[in-house]
Parts: C-alpha cells; structure tokens; sequence
C-alpha cells in the first residue's frame, strides 16, 4: 500500500534544519550559542538572536561523519581522548573556521552557558569563550537534588533570566519586549502540547515509530525551532504521518517482536549500523530518555505565557538530565510501565559522564531489583573509535537470543 | 541420530559430537590460528572421525564462540553466552552463576533453573585479564601453560602485579625477575591481578551459587583456587569446561532436531548460505 | 683526548657506543637486554671496549639511557632516552627538528632546537598499541618473523585499516581480515599504517616541522619508514645508526657534562 | 633527615582505610560523623552541628577495587571509584552522612548512586553557585548553607547556634593560616620539608578534628622551621591538576627526586578554599557565603570570569615558578580541559610545562620518572 504521508517526518525536519542552517549562515542579527537542555531560546528570540546549538552541530557532525576528523583536531591542541567527544567536535569546527558539512557555523556575539545537567558545559563555554574570544553569560542551573531546595532554586533561576535579560538589553541595545516573549511562549507551548502527543503514541501496538531510532530526529525542531510556528506545523505533519502508519498497521520494523524502553544517547557515528542490531530483532523503541534531553514535557513541564520568566526556569531546572537518579530511575519504571516495554536497554557513552554514571545502578535497579530484562552496552555518541561492532552485536544478540528462547519455554 | 556443535574461539576451535541421548559421543579442539573457517571444518572432521560417525549420520549442527558466522557448514548459529549456560546446566544443574575466560574475554552470567540466560556481562575494548593475559605471562617465565597454575599454588608470598595489561604485563613481570622475585609469587600475582577483575564483571550480574567456571582458563588449577577465594564458594569445573559451548550448542542442535523441521537435505556450500 | 661511553639500556636491546670529543664514533654495539639489565649493560660495554680496543680506564664518563637507566651501578650520570635520543638524532641529522623514537614497548614524538634540545615531548603511556612489540604480535598472528613481515609491507597496494587500539584484540582483527581473504602484505601494512597514525598524533601535539628524523628499532624497519613518510606526506630521515641515536645522545651529553665539571653542582 | 616518629604516625592516621581515628572519636564524645567528597565542604557548619567533618578522598591505592568496578564505568576517575568501594566494602560505616557539592558530572551522579546504595546515611549534595556575578548568588548559597543545617540539625536534634559557628570560622580560619605557613616554607625553602610530607601533614586533617589538626601542624612548623637540609639543585615548579583526586605519594616523591621543588600546588584543596580569613562578623553563614564567592581560590571546578590563562601567568609568578608539572587524574574532565587553556598560555610565555597524567593505583612510575627528568634536563642541559 502506498503511504500518502510517507517520510513526511523525516522530509519536512530535514527541510526545515537545512533552512535553519541556512539562515545560520547567510542570516542577519546577533548570533547567541546556547546548549539544548534547559535552553533559554524564548529569552533570546524577542531580542533577535539568531541560535546556535552546538551540540545539534557536534550530533549532525557525528552523522555527516565528520566527528571523527573534528576529534583529531581539537586533540592534537591538546584535548585529551577522555573528555567529551561533542566538546572536541566543536573545537575542531572552532579551529576549522567554523565549515562544517551543513554550511559555516557563524561566530558568537554571546555565549549562554545554561548548564542544566552537565558541569562539562560551563568547561565546554570557558573553552569558547577562550577561542572566540566571546562574552559568556553563565545561567546557573541548581541540580535537582531534594524536594525542600525546589523553590528556592527556582527563585534564584527566575532572578538570574531576569539579569540575562539586561544583559541582553545592554548587548544589543534593544528593549526587552516583553508581549513578544509571552507569543513566543504560547508557541513554544503549543509545540509542547504535540510533541507530548506524538511520542505517545508510541503506547499503540504496533507503535508507529521508533521512539528512540526515529523520534531522535523528530525531535530536532523541539531542541532548536521552539518558540516559531514552524515549531507547531512540524509536529502536525509528523502526527499525521503516524496517524497514517497506524491506519495501516506499518511500524518501524516488519514485526514488532520486542518493546524496549533506551536509556542514554544513541550511537551517531554509527547510526545506521546501531539501530540495525536491534531491527535484525523486531525491537522497537517504544520509548526513550535521549528524546527527552530538551525538555521533560510528558510530566507536564510547559512554557506559559501567563507566567513567563517562572515557567522558563521551572523548564530550565526540569531537564532529564538535570534530574537526581532516583527521578531519573523512577522515570524509567514509569516508561517500561506505561509503554508495556519488555526490556531496558542502557546505551553508556563514554563521552558523557552525566549521563553515564549511575547507569550500573539502574542496571542493578532493573535487573536484580524489579526483574525486568536489562541489557547494558557501551560505545559513544559522538567518538567512532569507541564503536566495536562485532562486541556490541554478539551482546545484543545473546540478549535477544535469550529473552526469545525464554518466550518460547514460558510459551508466551 | 546424531547432532554436533562447533564453537569457533578466538584462540581455540572445539567441536563436539552427541547422540539424541544427550550423550557425548566425541570431542575434538585445535588452535584457531588465522583462518577461522577453516579450522572450524578441521575440528568438525576430528570431531567426526574422533566419534566414528560420518557427517550425513549429522542430523544438525549449531555453530557458536566469536567466528560463528564463518562457520559455513552449520545449519544456524547460536551466542557462546546462550551456549556456555545451556552446557553448564547440563552438567551442573544448580548452575545460577557462570564464569567463562577465554582467550580473549570474560563473561559473568547469571542463569536460571532451566538454564536460560537471565543476565551477563562482559569484559570491554581491552583484553585485559583474560587468558592471553596467562599465556603471555607463562611465555615470559618460560613455562609451559599447563604448568603456570600449579605453579602459581607453590608461592607463600604472592606479589601484588598492578598491570593488567595483557602486553605490558610482560615488563612488569620481567622487572620482578630482575629484582630477584621467585616465579610462584609473581605467577600467584598475576592469578590474583585476573581474580580481581574477573569477580568485579561477575558482582554485575550477582553472585549466587552455585558457580560454574568455564573456558579454557577453567583448566588452570590456580585460577580455579583464586576464584574459589575470591568467591567464598567452591566452584564447578568439569573436564569438559573448555568445550562447554559446543557442547551447549550441540544441545540446541539436539533440541532443534527433535523439536524442529529436520535438517534440510541440501547442503550449503561452504561461504554460500 | 677524553672518550665517554653511552649505554642505552633498551626494553628489548642494550646498545653501548664510545665517542671521542669530536663527537665521532669510536664504537658501537647492540646486545639483546634479557631480563638482567645490569649484565646486559656490562656486556654491551666490554663489546664496545674490544671493538674500539680500549680498556675501562680509557673512558671518561659513563652515561647511561633508556628503561634501564638506572641499572648499571658504575655509570656516572643516569640522562633519559628523550633527551638523548634527540641529541642523537642531532647529530646524524643536523638539520633535524622532530624527532620520533619508536622502540619495542614506546613511542616518542619530540620537538627540539638546533642544538638537539628537547622543547616538547609526547610519548604512549596507554598502550602497547603504538609500538614494535605491536608489530611483532601482528608477525606471530600472520606466522611469520620480522624480516619477513617488512619485506611482505614495502609489497601492499591496499593496505587494510587496523582500527583496533589494543595490540591483543588488534589481533583477531587481523585474523579476520586474514579470514575474508584479505592479502598478508595489505595486512602488515595497514599495521604499520596504524602505528603511524598513532605515532604521528604524538608529534601532532607537539608539532610537526621540518626535519623529521626517525630513531629507535623500529628505524631499521623500511616498511616503518614507508607507511610514516606517507602519512605524514613528507621524507623522514633515518639511517642505519638511527637505533644508536639514544646511546650517542648520552655519549655526547656525556662530554657537555665533562666540559661544564663544576659548573653546575 | 629528621623524618621523625610522629611523621609515621601522622602518616599511619592519613593512610588509615578503615578510619580507625573516627570510631574513636565518636565513641569518646558521642557525636556524629560526617563525610565529604574533595574540594569543597562547608566543614564549619559540621563541626558546629557537633559533628566531625571526614575527609574522604579515595584510598591512596591501599584497595583492590572489586566492587566498585561493577558499578563505574572504565572511564571514571579513580576518586569516584576507590570512595565508592570504601563505601561497599563497609569501610564507611561511621559515617553518619556524606556530602557531595557539584565539582563535576561524576562527583554529582555519584551522590545519587551513594543515596541509593547507603539509605541510612544522611546524604546531601549542595549546589554551589556558579554565577560568581550574579547579586543572587550569595543569598543563595546561604540558603543551601542553612538547608544544610537544617538537615544537620534533624540529625542531630540540636539546633546549631550562632556562637558555635563563629567559633568554628575561627578555628579552621586559624587552620588555614597554619597550612598557608606550611606553605610558605615550600616557597621559601623547599629541602626543608619535601612534598610528600608536607602533602601528609594535610592531610592529617581528613580524620581528626580540627583542633588536633592545628596542634600537629604548630609542633611540625616548630620542628621543620629548626632544621638545617641543605638546598640542591632543582627547579621550581608549580603542580597544577589534583585538586580533587590525589596523587599517590610516590609520585609526589619521584617529582622531587627527579630535580623538582613544587613550590605550590592545587593539593588538598578543600583545606585550602578560601585565599584570606572568612570575616568574623554579621552573620556567619553570610560571611561563608560570600568568603565562597569573593575568596575563592583559581580552580577548575568553579567557573572563573577572567580568564584562566591570566589567573595563571599570575600565580607562576607569585610562585617564582620557573615550569609547570601538569599533573591531572586520568579521566578527571574538569582538569582535563583546564589543561588545553593552561597550556596556551603558558606557551604564550614561554614557560616550560609538562602533562602528567595520574591514577590513585598507578604501576607506571618509571614513565613518569622518566617524563620528569626528561624535563628537567631540558632546563638543566639547555
Ligand atoms: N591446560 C591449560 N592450562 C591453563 N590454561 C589453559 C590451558 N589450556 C588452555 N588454557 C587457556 O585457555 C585459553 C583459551 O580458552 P578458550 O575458552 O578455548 O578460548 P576461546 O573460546 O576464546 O577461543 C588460552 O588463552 C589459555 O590461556
Ligand atoms: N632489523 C629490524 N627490522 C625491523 N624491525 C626491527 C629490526 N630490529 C629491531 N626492530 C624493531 O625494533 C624494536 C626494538 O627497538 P629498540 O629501539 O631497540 O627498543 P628498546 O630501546 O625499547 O629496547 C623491536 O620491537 C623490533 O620490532
Ligand atoms: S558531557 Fe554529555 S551532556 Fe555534557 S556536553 Fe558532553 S555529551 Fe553533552
Ligand atoms: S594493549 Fe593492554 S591496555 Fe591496551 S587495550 Fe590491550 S590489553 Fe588493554
Ligand atoms: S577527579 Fe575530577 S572527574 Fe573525578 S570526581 Fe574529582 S573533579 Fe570529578
């Protein structure tokens, strides 16, 4: 059956990011670099920033497969082979005078460190800073560590966006408007509203997607469009694509044989040859942590027009990573739970320690604890030296091998 | 009826036959060497000749260990992690942990009363600790690989070897000899510096007994001793342990070839399939 | 006219060289190291004695270099093999201002001035990976011996990639290849390639300028040479005394420590 | 030398993996024990809660690590995984709670992976702040300050009052100053008192009380200051990198047998933070607060509004520094990235450097050796 719809998703993202790199390089207006978590864009945008995230570069690097030669570089300055490959990519870029295979990446005016979940952001910035010679603005982000600390972090966020936006002010000698922050917010909430839906349909039988292989895409336009009707326009058209896939009882995979739940970042350099391992399986992601570095939307975090600056640090603090590990392991019994997955996959990158760290205990959590089939493997997201192929397939397999025999001993 | 199951390791190629008895009918191992297909037919034709039994009498055969898809004469393939805990339940039926040390890896498995695999892990990127690790060390001392473990048993004093780096442990050790240090305590150290390691990837999947130690490392006696320490527990070993994946994979061909259709009647041609 | 000796006390050879005050050499020899290092250390030297016929008394100065240093009781002064083998490479190549030292466990990349000094330097610490034993590990894989495995690399017109970064796991990569019918020639040099690659990273970091001059055992291995001049896309020079150039080095800093006697206390 | 008998038994009570002294000291007085992760700790608050501020900063090397493994990945930093096993292998059990603040991603994961594993155990992570600009800052930090003591003060059941924590600002206040003097003597005259004890009598502080501390370092400067060593030939170097994970002794030891005098370093930091006296007036917790803005020391684990290349051609030259020993923890990021811009300025001034990397169980001396005096006869031999 032909699909109307087919590929819309992938289409119209891939459109739309070749027009947003399109407009990085021949635009006009200031140019704020900013990281996607906890990402204060709403802020930015009345002031007519226009956006860089490097990270969305260091991960399109990595697919382009350019990461690799980005690494060396920055390494032979003298990064170590131990620190995060997404901060190596974007030195090299720096040193490669910004080319980069989806066009020029334009120099910062100004360097918003929002560092919600990862202390290796304020070295990645200090590092930009350095090599731009830029100024940076350094938006502290309190952990999420304990219920009775909640309020007064967000005060002490909601302050701090409050001085960036005097910064800003003062930066570009423009007057902070503040209606247009509030139409800014009302899209950036609407986006919301449709991301949350589209990833839930994820619950269905067949799931139309997968929602860690596919929704890693569908997901550039919430971490970078947020705030523009693009934004919005794009998720109907995705919903559409899916409403029509289940229509037609078409998944990501020709049968469905296992629901897994990810955890962690997905292999870039090896994208294709990753998500492969699971397909040979029938595994579909039916839901995944990684999708959801740019926002927690699904607990009902929103941007709100009717409390602006409050809503952006309670979004700001609210980032899965930024979430102490008992949240962040909850969430993930809550996935495995309300998506029926059959397994947990963790994917530890070395790369990044934020999220890597603790993930063993998850693994105990799930495995020992809860009894729920847990498969731990590790390569790295943006790095393709750490990729073994041959190991990870031997241990995907062996996992597979043995939840399907133990299917058919239980008869099930 | 007969079914075999041929276990392609990276340093060794063991091969097995049964009968639909479960019973062991012959065994054969050789080096793997360079050409892994290769050596997987020469031990399937040891094997064959070694149980007296010629290859269309072969109902099934199951090819597992790292090579398994290089194995062109096997009907499907099997991971070495499924195949070890289905021939260590065999053999040991209260089996709940199983420890396997190749030639070039580790593997901690937590296993289930029916012996399917609940839980593994193993050892990452560096060969590290493994058995490459033991036969360096033996070549360094100049002592033959059946010797190292009953050596290593002799020393009173062992000494503590920091470097589990399979390729500079070689200094390590040498710079022990030139210092005057006896074999037996830096043999006991490197058993110990392996011990280490290996119990860390075990802890992930839990400690339960009974424990069964496989792989060709499980033939060394002081690596048995050493685990037993570390453990607290005394271990399972059998003769068979280094051939416990084939043998594993033998009774899956077995139960493929009593449960399943029977073995297709062409033949697949050897790099076709 | 005062002669120093220089002993490089190497993981996999001991070399000794004699040198008279005009910096030529009067001797040199090259011992395998074993495990004693004094002996082998005593053994190169007396070998370096009856080939220059002299006798102990003759020489000024000992200096000693390499992993085992600090092994031969009798020397005078202990100088690593990064300084020295950069002073060495000085003085065989004057012009030099990088030097790589690959030997059986380590690899160097130094930077140095016109003097031989070291600026900068880098070495492996991780791995065996970067290294000779790497290549003698890929020669047993392939059974073959060393003599062999270079000739086999200066014949490749495909060199295959070794991607692995362990010298342990790098050899099931090469059995594979071998399994997928990959030549042994493209193998040995995709070997080769990769101890370049690693190698030519350290000296990266340090930067590259020219001359580059090669030293260390591995210098005596063209295939070496072949797969670094073509990563690096430029000549590199070496000799067949480039495995001396640690001993020389300690020879010759051997007579600046003579000269500067009460100098510097 | 005089390496006297009490250096051994200050060394035996730092290198003590049990924490033998903190059983004691609770069993004499009754009181709690709380334990801190390097670099930072708000030790006054904890001693004013009437409770012993515990040093735990990895092992030393003294463990085989098994547990931990199992539960860090290989690409974590020693510290993380040496306190974790110190943990699993009960080693810890004094500890009524342990503190985190957010030094970097692992320190902060690993306060979440110690909640879990040790549930009787108080365990708080602070947030510092890291916008040093920022006028909410301060009174936001001694909002986390008094957060802090409110969970003290639940277990304890005793309110913390005024009085005892201006004592405890005095005391370590006066510790510092004696470190600073320690410290001192390095700059001066360095073969008085070689690294490695100096490191020991700093460490000392990790498990006893603070007073004892003080009057170990009084009798040491009193001793050290008497001796007569005479000076040799090294170079002056500054070690920059461990402010979190510690290097093994040894190799402290090997800098300065290969030719080194370390004239001042980034060890032992959490006993160093503040530069001068925290005042001693208005409200403490204030003063703590705004002392951990204003007074801070350069490290890598907060960020720096001007430029670490500055901070650091400055320091070189306070320390009449004539090299740098770049020594970080293997897989310590913040150091690691620390290091690239170090390195450029340092360049820039033509000041020699070298990078070293460490780990707390580490065989490969001999490299490092051989590093060092490779670049000290680059100085010496040029
Ligand atoms: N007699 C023996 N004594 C001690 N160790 C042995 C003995 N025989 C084999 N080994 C060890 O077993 C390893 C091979 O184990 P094996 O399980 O066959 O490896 P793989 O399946 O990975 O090829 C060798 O590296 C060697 O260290
Ligand atoms: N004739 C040769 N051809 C090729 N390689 C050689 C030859 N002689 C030595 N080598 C290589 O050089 C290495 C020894 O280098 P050397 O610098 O002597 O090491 P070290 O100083 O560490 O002892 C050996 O590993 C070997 O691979
Ligand atoms: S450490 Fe992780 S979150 Fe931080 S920059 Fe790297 S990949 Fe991103
Ligand atoms: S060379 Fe040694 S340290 Fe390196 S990966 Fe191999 S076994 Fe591990
Ligand atoms: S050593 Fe470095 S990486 Fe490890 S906890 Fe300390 S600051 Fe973090």
């Amino acid at each position: 059956m032909e699909l109307k719809h087919k590929d819309a998703g992938k289409v119209v993202q891939r459109e739309l990011m070749a027009s947003y790199y399109g407009d990085l390089e021949d635009g006009e207006g200031p140019v704020a670099y900013l990281f996607v978590p906890g990402n204060v864009v709403e802020i930015l945008r009345p002031f007519g920033f226009r956006t860089v995230y490097p990270e969305i570069n260091a991960l399109q690097c990595g697919i382009k497969r350019v990461a690799g030669e980005n690494i060396l570089k920055a390494e032979d300055m003298g990064y170590s082979a131990d620190v995060c490959g997404y901060v190596k990519n974007d030195v090299g870029i720096c040193l490669a005078g910004g080319s980069t295979p989806l066009g020029r990446i334009p120099k910062p005016d100004l360097l918003v460190c929002n560092f919600s979940g990862c202390n290796t952001f304020i070295k990645w910035f200090e590092a930009l800073a350095d090599l731009y010679d830029a100024p940076m603005f350094l938006l502290d982000v309190p952990y999420l560590r304990d219920e009775a600390s909640y309020q007064q972090d967000i005060e002490y966020v909601t302050q701090q966006l409050w001085d960036l936006v005097a910064y800003c002010e003062d930066m570009t000698g423009t007057t902070f408007d503040e209606a247009k922050l509030r139409e800014t917010l009302e899209y950036s909430r609407q986006a919301e509203d449709l991301w949350t839906q589209l990833l839930s349909r994820a619950r269905l039988r067949p799931s139309p997607f997968d929602a860690y292989f596919e929704a890693v895409f569908f997901m550039a336009p919430i971490n970078v469009l947020r705030g523009t009707t693009d934004c919005i326009d794009y998720y109907k058209v995705v919903i559409e694509e899916m409403e029509e896939r289940s229509r037609a009882h078409v998944g990501p995979v020709p049968q469905e044989k296992f629901r897994v739940v990810y955890e962690g970042p997905p292999c870039w350099p090896h994208f294709r040859a990753f998500w492969e391992l699971f397909k040979a399986w029938g595994v579909v992601g039916v839901a995944s942590t990684y999708s959801k570095v740019g926002g927690l939307f699904e607990t009902g975090i929103r941007h709100d027009p009717a409390r602006p600056m409050e809503s952006i640090a309670e979004y700001v603090i609210n980032c899965y990573t930024n979430w102490n590990l008992k949240k962040r392991s909850e969430l993930l019994q809550q996935y495995i739970e309300e998506f029926e997955a059959d397994a947990l996959i963790i994917h530890s990158v070395k790369s990044c320690r934020s999220f890597s760290v603790g993930q063993a205990d998850f693994r105990e959590v799930f495995s020992h604890e809860l009894g729920i089939p847990t498969l731990m493997i590790e390569s790295d997201l943006a790095d393709p030296r750490y990729f073994s192929q041959a190991q990870l397939k031997n241990r995907v397999d062996a996992f597979f091998e043995s939840l399907e025999h133990q299917r058919i001993v239980r008869g099930s | 009826m007969y079914v075999a199951g041929v276990d392609a390791g990276s340093t060794t190629t063991k091969a097995v036959v049964l009968d639909e008895n479960s019973h062991l009918v012959g065994k054969s191992l050789r080096a793997t060497g360079a050409n892994v297909t290769r050596a997987s037919e020469l031990a399937y034709e040891e094997c064959l000749h070694a149980s007296g039994i010629r290859e269309r009498e072969v109902s099934y055969v199951i090819g597992t260990g790292y090579g398994r898809y290089k194995i062109a004469f096997g009907d499907t393939q099997v991971t070495e992690i499924s195949c070890h805990a289905k021939g260590a339940h065999f053999l040991f039926p209260k089996t709940r942990t199983l420890v396997d040390i190749g030639g070039q890896d580790t593997k901690a498995i937590k296993v289930s009363d029916k012996g399917e695999v609940l839980d593994f892990c193993m050892n990452d990127k560096c060969a590290a600790g493994t058995g490459r690790f033991l036969e360096n060390a033996a070549t360094v001392l100049d002592l033959e690989l059946d010797d190292i473990g009953p050596v290593s048993l002799r020393s009173e004093n062992p000494l503590r070897i920091t470097n589990v780096c399979t390729v500079f442990v070689e200094s390590e050790i040498i710079s022990h000899l030139a210092r005057g240090q006896v074999v037996e305590d830096i043999l006991r150290g490197v058993h110990s510096a392996i011990g280490a390691r290996t119990i860390a990837l075990v802890r992930r999947v839990g400690i339960e007994p009974e424990v069964t130690f496989t792989g060709g490392v499980s033939r060394n006696v002081g690596m048995v001793r050493t685990l037993e320490e570390r453990f607290g527990v005394p271990i399972n070993v059998s003769d068979l342990s280094q051939y416990m994946g084939c043998l594993g994979a033998g009774l899956f061909a077995l139960e493929r070839a009593q449960g399943a259709s029977p073995r297709r009647v062409k033949r697949v041609e050897a790099g076709g399939s | 006219m005062p002669v120093t000796a220089g002993i490089d006390i190497g993981a996999g050879t001991t070399k000794a060289v004699l040198m008279d005050e005009q910096a030529a050499v009067l001797a040199r020899v090259s011992v395998r190291t074993g495990p004693f290092l004094e002996k082998a250390a005593t053994s190169a030297f007396e070998k370096a004695l009856r080939q220059a016929s002299l006798n102990s008394d003759d020489i000024e100065y000992v200096a000693t270099t390499g992993y085992g240093r600090y092994s031969y009781p009798p020397r005078d002064i202990q100088i690593t093999e990064i300084t020295c083998h950069a002073r060495g490479a000085r003085l065989l190549f004057p012009g030099t201002r990088c030097v790589l030292d690959i030997g059986a466990q380590s690899s160097r990349a130094m930077r140095v001035d016109e003097e031989g000094r070291v600026l900068k330097f880098r070495m492996n610490d991780r791995c065996a990976a970067g290294a000779g034993r790497f290549l003698e590990r890929i020669a047993k894989a392939l059974e073959m011996d060393l003599r062999q495995l270079v000739a086999a690399s200066l014949e490749s017109k495909n060199p295959q990639p070794i991607s692995s970064i362990c010298a342990v796991l790098a050899e099931s990569e090469v059995i594979n290849h071998i399994t997928q019918g990959k030549r042994a020639e493209d193998i040995v040099m995709g070997a080769h390639l990769s101890i370049a690659e690693r190698v030519l990273a350290l000296l990266r970091q340090v930067g590259v300028e020219e001359e580059v001059t090669l030293t260390g055992g591995l210098s005596l291995n063209p295939g070496m040479v072949k797969a670094l001049e073509e990563t690096l896309g430029k000549e590199v020079n070496f000799s067949k005394e480039s495995q001396f150039a640690g001993a020389m080095g300690a020879a010759y800093l051997g007579h600046w420590r003579l000269q500067r006697r009460g100098g510097r206390s | 030398m005089q390496q006297t008998d009490h250096l051994s038994s200050v060394r035996e009570l730092a290198q003590d993996v049990s924490f033998s002294a903190v059983a004691r000291w609770k069993e004499e007085t009754g009181g709690k024990a709380i334990g801190h992760f390097p670099v930072f700790a708000p030790q006054e608050i904890i001693r004013a809660a009437g409770m012993l501020p515990v040093g735990v900063m990895g092992a030393w090397g003294l463990l085989e690590v098994d547990y931990a493994d199992s539960r860090v990945q290989s690409f974590v930093c020693s510290v993380a995984r040496t306190t974790l096993e110190l943990g699993l292998t009960g080693r810890l059990k004094e500890l009524d709670g342990m503190v985190f603040t957010d030094i970097c991603d692992v320190a902060r994961n690993l306060s979440g992976v110690w909640k879990r594993n040790f549930p009787e155990m108080l365990v708080e992570y602070l947030h510092l702040p890291q916008n040093v600009t920022s006028a909410a800052s301060v009174v936001y930090l001694e909002r986390e300050l008094e957060r802090f003591k409110g969970k003290l003060e639940d277990l304890s059941g005793v309110k913390v009052g005024e009085d005892s924590l201006w004592e405890g600002i005095e005391v370590y206040n006066h510790q510092r100053e004696l470190l600073q003097r320690i410290y001192r003597i390095r700059r001066e005259s360095p073969w008085l008192l070689p690294a490695d004890e100096a490191y020991l009598l700093g460490r000392a502080a990790a498990q006893m009380p603070v007073e004892d501390h003080v009057s170990l370092l009084e009798r040491s400067i009193a001793e050290i200051e008497a001796r007569t060593v005479k000076s040799r030939d090294n170079i002056r170097v500054l070690l920059l990198g461990p402010f979190c994970e510690q290097p093994p002794l040894e190799l402290l030891r090997i800098v300065e047998e290969s030719g080194c005098y370390v004239v001042d370093d980034e060890l032992l930091q959490t006993y160093r933070w503040y530069t001068s006296a925290v005042p001693t007036n208005g409200n403490p917790l204030r003063s703590l607060a705004e002392s951990y803005i204003e007074r801070a020391r350069l490290s890598s684990v907060r960020y720096q509004v001007r430029r670490r290349r500055e901070a650091i051609v400055e320091w070189l030259k306070e320390a009449r520094a004539e090299g740098v020993l770049f020594c970080s923890a293997k897989f310590c990021e913040p150091a690691l990235y620390d290091y690239v811009l170090y390195k450029e300025a340092l360049e820039a001034e033509s000041v020699p450097y070298l990078h070293l990397e460490f780990e707390e169980k580490m065989s490969a001396f001999e490299t490092v050796r051989m590093q060092v005096e490779t670049f000290v006869e680059s100085i010496l031999f040029a």
